[in-house]
């Protein structure tokens, strides 16, 4: 298949519904779904019943502003979000004021403005169909360009020059460690090998973090399609997304995209009529973050235990069975399809000088408008909390935010405006992570916080290696000593030496960065660590 | 050459066995199907007991301390049954922050279990999750695969006793 | 040459004196020991109070009870440099391995069940047990560890005298955990 | 896992350890040479025959050039690789990381079969540790007595894997694995039943043999009486591979 023979297809879906003229997309994304979104999309259905061939209702993905949920989307069809009319809190009986408004009118007492900073001051890359598109419909997908990128790899570019582009765009992996991709993807390229794997992380499991959810809730095919393109970069044919099992709507989804995709010949034996084959299979996950780390993962894949083992061999020679590996991340994923559409030079242009393109975070915590954002790599802290957050709710002040979950540490108030990204968090002692953003408010007990996060690595220890499994559970108790009043100098001083050592000598990534939030709290928030003590 | 291992016979009438049998089929009966199996033989029987984990490992060839050593390292995994009803209170740090504790305290009040526990009866059993991915409505839980946000103890407690 | 002795106190806490016999073995060196130490208050000596500064302190046993935390205290309080004797003391040992039960059924045990006459629980001036037993630098800073059990007397012979020399002993290089 | 398979075309490297000139075959991990030169470099998890676990930690390294820290049984050699073994960071590390592992369990030497024969308790003087600095976690237990020959304290383990892979890797029966996550994690026999009534424990005793502690022990041994022999490893392992 060539590039013109997909465009011909895209304008023959859209030309399928060129008499429908106004959308309404109810969001159908997780966040949604639990405020009630489903009621919602029945009432408005029926009350639209075929919408005079002009007008239909659909279930869409995430918007992004989960705290206003359900949301509901008026709009022309073809227009984005930021064109739209929004409504929050939509309950089933607001329907037919709702419908009312589509040719009409909007209805003042629902509407969610869209020029607010939260919508005005995204960049939405990674995003960009989320909330516009039908999730289960591999015909919306299609209409909007999707599959472009891959039928323009398989069928104009080389390997290479896959390769090339990747390298070029400077993208580095979302998954938290920031390894470039391009790297990445030409180590396993030219490692030798008959066999080669694709692995898709979607073991989302910083608690506070729900960016792998929505796309792969919203915009599955692309995850997809970054991965096959991955396939045909690298060598390989065989691909696994590995979803966390506590994402049902996720893995519901992906299966269907993968099903259609299969379908229409976009996966499988010789995707796209081309020469390339390409199978995709998804593994569950069942409850461990530690299978987050990649080495674990794909132990989980075999069928074991998931504990890491000692690298190197890393992945990228010897992976899943044994067999050269790529592991990305969902966002990773997400963000080839338009490196390959517009070209690595496009991507690099975005963002900062080494951290490029768009970063999605979740906001949550104390903070006004959580959910979903995506911005340019260098947006200041200040801006994402303040403007795109909305600030912190009931007139409280601003604390901390902690980024990086469990691996990360929290940042005061005095580095808000700070641009983000990979090295900026770094040098402040926390990280990107995967992009989970907890904001607190003057009311956060900053020992709590750190208990809290060394508690959530000790139970999730996978026991494997002494200094995460034996030194968590120490830290662990020491800061419950210090929270409870009852530490002393020396307690203090013996949590920071197991930190050293925790850091220094765990086996993988859990353990390595588990004291990273008692670092960030000794650094930041000493004088409130050390008030607790006994005799201070 | 090694003749392969017969599989087992079915433990029992019971047609849920199907279902595992068919997971088990499609990987071909290799060992690294083994979580994919224990995931649908508890979606099938809603808990793992000995007679599915010594026919899963007679049937994948696999140890049976292995397959105990799996069954006991993934959390999803229960190897006792549940009550007719499950909460899973979030405890992820957006949760956490918005007072999660607040709602497990609560449960123990009301109930007198404690995470992982179930109600004498039978009729509940309250469960933990790390990050449910509804950070926007923390505190949030998940009754019965249903997902409930911003909640207070009392709002919980309310949805808890409406369940039969 | 120092000319005033090195004034030494002893104690055993809930340890079963080994540690203090072991103290004894090292027969006649005590002869040579006593030109350089003087044994302020120990159970091998008839003292019943404890000085108010001692030079060197050296506890056998672990802290099990309320009397022995209190002991403990006093000895950290009065010595200049305290010595923890033996695994009772450094790790809590045998005397810890009631930390794996409930203190009612350790009484149970001891005072019912293998109890054949009047089995009864002692309430009248036994001191209160504590959960749990811990080793001496579980409640009071130690300064030097000999563990054993119980510890050789070289190994104590050793400590003591690179003390009397002025040095900093290094008793792993004698002795260890369940010598 | 597998033992690495032989390189077709085998080259020597030079390196230095501990400011020492050292030649070795690029197959061989860091821990292979240091034990060939007889340089000491702790280890709980690594043992000749078996495969590579890299789970206690205590053979961590130094490698000129490189910030963090490698673990010598499971990093090869290279090249002008410049190692240090003995810097004072690694002793003050390998310290806190033996007391971790008295404090995680019951480890009663006084009263243990294996006193006087135990290489947690070697180490420890080994490396000084005379005392634990973090509190002891008082966490029970089981002991297993089950079996007609040996006994199983779970309270001596620490969770090495030898039992596990020995008795997977060399007697091939796989009746030992591991169960739970973190400090719960135990080494269990079959459904995590008694020993006795394993069904496929062939009692050959290989997993007692490599215990490095007390956990794993003969039945009827007194304190310090329980002497473990390993001398059959490399050979079973060598004819093991032969095959």
């Amino acid at each position: 298949m060539h590039p013109e023979d997909l465009a011909e297809k895209a304008a023959q879906f859209r030309a399928e519904e060129a008499a429908i003229k106004r959308e309404v997309r109810v969001c159908m994304a997780a966040s949604c779904q639990s405020s009630g979104a489903q009621p919602v999309l029945t009432a408005l259905t029926e009350i639209c019943g075929d919408g005079k061939g002009m007008c239909h209702v659909k279930g869409v993905g995430c918007m992004g502003l989960c705290s206003a949920g359900p949301l509901v989307a008026v709009a022309d069809k073809d227009c984005d979000l930021a064109d739209s009319v929004l409504y929050r809190d939509v309950t089933p009986a607001d329907a037919p004021d709702i419908m009312q408004s589509v040719c009409g009118a909007p209805v003042e007492r629902l509407r969610c403005s869209t020029e607010q900073p939260f919508f005005a001051r995204q960049q939405r890359i990674v995003l960009e169909n989320c909330g516009l598109i039908d999730p289960d419909s591999f015909k919306d997908y299609v209409a909007v360009g999707g599959y472009s990128a891959l039928v323009k790899a398989l069928s104009e570019m080389t390997s290479t020059e896959v390769l090339r582009e990747v390298t070029t765009s400077g993208l580095r992996g979302r998954g938290g460690g920031g390894y470039p991709t391009g790297l990445k993807w030409s180590t396993v390229a030219k490692t030798p090998g008959a066999q080669k794997y694709v692995i898709c992380n979607a073991d989302e499991g910083d608690p506070g973090a729900f960016m792998d959810r929505a796309v792969l809730e919203s915009d599955p095919h692309r995850i997809l399609e970054g991965m096959m393109i991955a396939g045909y970069a690298i060598g390989a044919n065989k691909g696994y997304v590995y979803v966390r099992a506590e994402y049902p709507l996720a893995v519901e989804r992906l299966q269907t995209a993968i099903r259609k995709a299969k379908g229409a010949g976009f996966l499988g034996h010789r995707v796209a009529d081309t020469q390339f084959s390409f199978e995709v299979e998804i593994r569950l996950g069942a409850g461990a973050f530690v299978c987050g780390e990649e080495t674990a993962l794909m132990a989980s894949i075999e069928g074991l235990r998931g504990q890491p083992r000692p690298r190197p061999p890393y992945p990228a020679e010897a992976g899943l069975w044994g067999c050269p590996t790529l592991i990305n991340n969902v966002e990773t994923f997400a963000n080839i399809a338009p490196i390959i559409r517009n070209g690595g030079a496009w991507f690099a242009g975005i963002g900062t000088e080494k951290s490029k393109g768009t970063k999605v975070f979740a906001l949550a915590g104390k903070i006004n408008n959580t959910g979903l954002i995506e911005v340019p790599m260098g947006t200041s802290l200040r801006d994402i909390i303040e403007q795109i957050g909305g600030g912190i709710p009931d007139g409280r002040a601003f604390k901390a935010v902690q980024t990086g979950g469990p691996s990360g540490g929290c940042i005061p108030a005095a580095h808000l405006d700070i641009g983000v990204d990979y090295d900026s968090l770094k040098t402040l002692g926390t990280m990107m992570g995967s992009g989970g953003m907890i904001v607190m408010d003057d009311s956060a007990c900053m020992v709590d916080v750190a208990r809290y996060f060394m508690e959530f690595c000790m139970t999730e220890s996978c026991g494997k290696c002494i200094p995460c499994r034996a030194g968590t559970q120490q830290m662990h108790g020491l800061l419950d000593t210090i929270a409870k009043g009852e530490g002393t100098r020396a307690d203090l001083a013996l949590l920071a030496h197991l930190c050293e050592v925790v850091q220094a000598t765990s086996l993988c990534g859990l353990g390595q960065s588990a004291p990273n939030p008692v670092l960030s709290t000794l650094r930041y928030f000493r004088e409130e660590v050390e008030a607790k003590l006994v005799g201070e | 050459m090694q003749q392969p291992q017969p599989k087992p016979p079915s433990p029992s009438e019971d047609k849920r066995w199907k279902l595992v049998n068919a997971t088990m089929r499609r990987h071909g009966y290799a060992a690294h199907a083994l979580i994919e199996t224990l995931h649908s033989v508890q979606e099938a029987f809603g808990f793992l007991d000995e007679i599915a984990l010594r026919f899963v490992a007679e049937s994948l060839d696999v140890p049976l301390s292995k397959v105990y050593g799996v069954a006991t390292f993934y959390h999803i995994f229960m190897l006792k049954p549940k009550g007719r009803h499950t909460c899973v209170v979030c405890t992820g740090t957006a949760c956490y922050i918005k007072g999660a504790d607040a709602l497990l305290a609560g449960i123990h009040t009301r109930y007198d279990i404690n995470t992982g526990d179930t109600t004498a009866d039978a009729r509940l059993s309250v469960l933990t999750a790390r990050c449910v991915g509804a950070c926007g409505l923390a505190p949030a839980v998940v009754v019965d695969g249903d997902v409930f946000g911003k909640l207070t103890t009392d709002s919980l407690i309310t949805k808890l006793e409406a369940l039969d | 040459m120092n000319t005033k002795k090195i004034t030494v106190a002893t104690a055993w806490l809930d340890g079963c004196s080994g540690c203090h016999m072991s103290f004894l073995d090292m027969d006649q060196r005590l002869v040579e020991l006593a030109q350089w130490i003087d044994i302020v208050y120990s159970p091998l000596v008839d003292t019943k109070e404890l000085p108010k500064t001692v030079d060197v302190g050296i506890l056998e046993g672990s802290i099990s009870s309320e009397d022995d935390l209190k002991k403990a205290r006093e000895f950290r309080q009065h010595c200049k440099l305290l010595i923890s004797l033996g695994d009772c003391a450094v790790t809590g040992n045998v005397p810890a391995l009631r930390n794996q039960f409930k203190l009612a059924d350790v009484f149970n045990r001891a005072y019912h069940e293998n109890v054949t006459l009047q089995p009864q629980i002692p309430t009248c001036d036994v001191p209160t047990l504590r959960v749990p037993v811990k080793p001496i630098h579980g409640e009071v800073a130690v300064d030097v560890f000999i563990p054993g059990c119980p510890p050789p007397a070289d190994a104590i012979w050793y400590v003591l005298s690179e003390l009397i020399a002025g040095r900093m002993p290094n008793s792993s290089a004698v002795t260890r955990f369940g010598a | 896992m597998a033992q690495p398979a032989p390189l077709s075309t085998v080259r020597v490297v030079t390196l230095t350890i501990d400011d020492r000139d050292f030649s070795a075959r690029e197959d061989e991990t860091i821990i292979e040479v240091c034990r060939e030169n007889n340089i000491p470099i702790p280890s709980l998890c690594h043992l000749d025959g078996l495969s590579i676990w890299g789970g206690c930690r205590l053979c961590m390294v130094e490698l000129e050039g490189q910030t963090r820290l490698f673990a010598a049984c499971s990093t090869r050699v290279t090249e002008g690789m410049r190692i240090q073994t003995q810097s004072e960071r690694l002793r003050s590390y390998r310290h806190t990381i033996l007391e971790l592992l008295f404090a995680e369990r019951h480890h009663v030497c006084a009263v243990c079969v294996s006193n006087g024969h135990c290489e947690l308790q070697w180490l420890a003087q080994k490396c000084g540790v005379d005392h634990v600095r973090v509190p002891y976690r008082q966490a029970a237990y089981p002991v297993d007595s089950s079996h007609e020959m040996f006994r199983i304290d779970h309270n001596r383990c620490i969770l090495c894997t030898r039992c596990v892979r020995v008795c997977d890797e060399i007697e091939g029966a796989h009746t030992w694995d591991i169960m739970g996550r973190g400090t719960d994690c135990r080494v269990i026999s079959d459904l995590a039943q008694p020993w006795g009534d394993s069904t496929n424990c062939t009692s050959c005793g290989k997993c007692v043999q490599v215990c490095p502690t007390g956990a794993l022990v003969k039945q009827g041994t007194s304190v310090g009486e329980m002497v473990k022999d390993q001398h059959f490893l490399p050979i079973l392992a060598r004819r093991r591979h032969a095959q």
